[in-house]
């Protein structure tokens, strides 16, 4: 692919991701900002693929948009009065919010523009599944364990708390 | 050629966006879809820089952890959520106040 | 697919003339319209081939009219029905979810059917990370089911919403679990390499390469039909208890995106599980005596043929018990299988 | 020990039991349909199917008895007397001493039970096999069987002519290819004998032309 075709995709990804996630932060109806959010995920998983990261892009789809988006749809229909279309999300201080989130949006836009990064010369795309499976099981062996550790403690934790207590 | 910095400013307004909906949002679902973009945009980072500035791909599994992490949190979050809306029924976190003393 | 372009570039002239990137993008208008068109040709049949198996199963003729012998234009015309019928949106529905829900359910499959290998080589994007691209982006549909179920703003529609939900990410474990064992023998993600190493007869198979595939095999099977909705895991669209489900409020174009997702579906679990442990395009001979792509969509006809048969068979599982088969039963054995085949290349290295 | 042992045997009984079941319906795949393709293809009927009725108006003879015995009034028979005055004659022979203007069956009252055509004295009123009783208009399911039988007397007195004349022409066509064997016979036993018929059976065959082109009608 050319770069002009890779720049156009990438403007598409990019508008995906920040329109959807404007419409997460925004929306009135909290349905529309978890549906939002699944075009969010999207948009970020295109640029994974365009940044050559193609297992990391399949994994935020399977995780984020099969697993973390179903437990907020879950967690917003079980929360509310569901049988009625209508789901107000409040928002409150957002003049003081947007002051906030603008000053430390320019600062970030600063930062990015004025460091000078050390880019280095871009490679061709390999395949990533390997040396990915490879570093987990070697450098990073002992964060690979805490983290299933934690996945465990999570899933036994999760399971505990949102049962129904029926025998107290 | 699309430079870092197209990257690294997607990451930085999803970033902000989810920051103002944490802070301006007072239900509790939707503050964690805002930790979700917050989480999202470290994630685009990670794997930016793993393609323009690292020497190897470390970025990657720390954005699988990232991931994980955002899973276990999100499952944790939301028995947190379900047991406050069987206790008080509403999931307005200013409406948690039981702590006070 | 690059490939494929690059090698028709160079063989023509015409292309030669055109920007490499027209190409490209004619190339990727035609696969799409291949996939699609692939899709709609397997629902279109499948939905045939369901009726005449239940009518032959409850001693029926089943449709025996439409387009001469065996009725094989029903379903294109009841296609044609769909595709004419008023496309009504319930006044108190989300609009616009309501209408996303089906693309995105269909989007989802269709996703699918670029990286299911037919040959050896034939796939329209011969991904690195095959089999998890397709797990992963068949975990989409149920986000089309839940919207659809919410969107249309019915009670029977939201209760199959949820309960699709909490099958389908429940069942996605097993899933996956039983086709990691499969991808640690292959040492591969890759759906066309694994269809290679999986040549030169049917001991070959990775079903019948260790006892532990074998029953993984089995539990894939099993869970992959409760994550398509397949009777006897049919919750979702229960029709004697939720009106159909998610679907209730849909009709015409969007209720044909739906129907036709679902069946197509079949031939995405029939074909990774062909893929994954029938032994791909291969034959069970030590020599290929016909073309791959015969044998490959013969077994998976064979799976689907078997999926049918199963759903005319079982009665509906309860919500209770379908969370029992999938936390308690196939979960649980799909670690134990995992953890066996893990321990047979330790003891078996290289075989 | 136990709920381990019902975990697994219950696994093993799930499994098995599919495979049980599976075996039924795969067997019942291969059976012969019992079902029809309806329109095109119908049931073999019973010899005493009890369908809609029918009344052959030409043989009734106004009796009333299947008015008396219809358990739910759904025949509605008026008879007016002639005295002894013939009105014609069924097709087993019985005078038919009343004139019948109202023979009606309303098919929506009737329940089929076929009470009323047992005692019928000349068998006019009979269950059909016909079984598609849905019609268009609830007024189609009222059976007017008399408003047709002026002209169904008419048919028939037409009918009787005509097998009258056709008879008679048959009869004398036989006659005729008699002595036209005869004849042949006698030409062929010798020359005499034969010479004075023949001219009158070719006079007979000049003066009546219809009569031959009658005959593929009556077959």
């Amino acid at each position: 692919m050319s770069d002009e075709i890779r720049l156009g995709v990438f403007l598409g990804f990019g508008m995906i991701t920040l329109v959807s996630g404007a419409v997460v932060a925004l929306a009135r109806t909290i349905i529309y900002s978890v549906f939002a959010l699944l075009f969010t995920f999207f948009g970020v998983a295109g640029l994974y693929v365009l940044l050559h990261a193609d297992f990391l892009a399949a994994t935020q789809v399977m995780i984020y948009v099969g697993g973390i988006l179903v437990l907020l749809l879950f967690g917003v229909m079980l929360t509310h009065k569901i049988a009625t279309v209508q789901l107000r999300s409040a928002s409150m201080q957002r003049g003081p919010a947007a002051l906030i989130c603008g000053g430390l949006l320019a600062l970030l836009l600063y930062v990015i523009f004025k460091t000078p990064w050390p880019v280095k010369e871009l490679g061709p795309a390999t395949p990533t599944v390997q040396r990915i499976g490879r570093y987990l099981m070697t450098d990073y062996l002992l964060a690979f364990e805490v983290i299933s550790v934690l996945l465990f403690a999570v899933l036994v934790g999760a399971a505990l708390m949102a049962r129904r207590e029926t025998n107290r | 050629m699309i430079p870092l910095q197209g990257y690294l400013v997607i990451a930085a307004v999803l970033f902000v966006l989810g920051l103002f909906c944490v802070m301006t949002r007072r239900n509790a679902v939707t503050i964690l879809m805002g930790i979700e973009l917050i989480l999202n945009s470290a994630n685009v980072n990670f794997i930016a820089f793993a393609r323009y500035c690292a020497p190897d791909i470390q970025g990657h599994v720390f954005a699988i952890f990232v991931i994980i992490m955002a899973a276990a949190e999100a499952a944790i979050a939301l028995a947190i959520v379900l047991n406050l809306y069987k206790r008080i029924n509403s999931i307005d976190v200013d409406e948690v106040d039981m702590m006070r003393g | 697919m690059k490939e494929w372009v690059d090698g028709l570039v160079e063989g023509s002239s015409l292309l030669q003339s055109l920007p490499i990137e027209v190409s490209y993008f004619l190339a990727m208008v035609f696969f799409s319209l291949v996939a699609v068109g692939w899709m709609a040709i397997c629902a279109l049949f499948f939905v045939w081939l369901e009726r005449k198996v239940s009518a032959r199963i409850q001693s029926r003729l089943g449709p025996v009219y439409v387009g001469g012998r065996f009725g094989w234009a029903q379903t294109p015309a009841d296609a044609l029905k769909l595709l004419m019928k008023e496309d009504l949106v319930p006044e108190s529905a989300d609009r616009l979810l309501f209408n996303i829900a089906p693309a995105i359910a269909f989007m989802a499959t269709l996703l699918t059917f670029v990286a299911i290998p037919i040959g050896n080589g034939l796939v329209i994007a011969d991904l690195d990370i095959g089999i998890f691209f397709i797990l992963a982006v068949s975990s989409l549909g149920v986000i089309g089911i839940i919207m659809g179920g919410w969107a249309s703003n019915s009670k029977w529609s939201l209760y199959g919403g949820m309960r699709a939900a909490s099958q389908i990410v429940s069942y996605e474990i097993p899933v996956a679990l039983s086709l990691i064992g499969v991808v640690m023998i292959a040492g591969t993600l890759n759906l066309v390499e694994i269809g290679r190493g999986q040549a030169g007869g049917i001991w070959n198979w990775y079903l019948f390469k260790s006892p532990f595939l074998f029953a993984a095999g089995i539990v894939y099977f099993i869970a992959a039909l409760a994550e398509v909705n397949r009777t006897p895991f049919d919750l979702p669209e229960a029709e004697s208890e939720l009106v159909s489900g998610y679907n209730t409020e849909y009709s015409g174009m969007k209720f044909a995106f739906f129907f036709l997702a679902e069946f197509a579906n079949l031939f995405v679990i029939s074909a990774v599980a062909v893929v994954m442990f029938l032994g791909a395009w291969n034959s069970f001979l030590p020599w290929q005596i016909l073309p791959g792509p015969i044998w490959f969509l013969g077994k998976v006809f064979f799976l689907v043929l078997v999926i049918m048969w199963l759903r005319w068979t079982l009665p509906r599982l309860r919500v209770d018990q379908l969370m029992h088969t999938c936390w308690k039963v196939l979960i649980p054995i799909s670690m134990v299988l995992l953890i066996g085949v893990g321990v047979q290349m330790w003891l078996f290295p290289g075989n | 020990m136990s709920a381990v042992k019902k975990y697994f045997s219950d696994i093993y009984n799930s499994m098995a039991t599919v495979l049980v079941g599976m075996a039924t319906t795969g067997r019942t795949a291969f059976r012969k349909p019992v079902t029809l393709e309806y329109p095109d293809v119908r049931w073999e009927l019973p010899e005493r199917y009890r369908g809609i009725l029918h009344n052959r108006i030409e043989d009734c003879i106004g009796c009333l008895a299947c008015a008396r015995a219809c358990p739910v009034n759904c025949i509605h028979i008026d008879i007016v007397k002639r005295g002894k005055e013939e009105y014609g004659v069924t097709s087993d022979g019985t005078k038919i001493t009343q004139w019948i203007p109202r023979f009606d069956i309303d098919m929506s009252l009737c329940m089929v039970c076929g009470l009323c055509t047992e005692p019928c004295p000349t068998e006019c009123l009979t269950m059909t096999k016909e079984y598609e009783l849905a019609v268009h208009d609830k007024h189609d399911m009222y059976l007017e069987f008399a408003l047709d039988r002026d002209k169904v007397m008419a048919e028939k007195a037409e009918a009787e002519k005509k097998a009258a004349k056709e008879k008679a022409a048959r009869e004398k066509a036989e006659k005729e290819a008699a002595a036209k064997k005869a004849a042949a016979e006698a030409e062929a036993a010798g020359k005499e004998g034969a010479e004075p018929e023949k001219p009158a059976a070719d006079a007979e065959a000049d003066g009546k032309p219809g009569s031959e082109e009658k005959k593929p009608d009556a077959s």
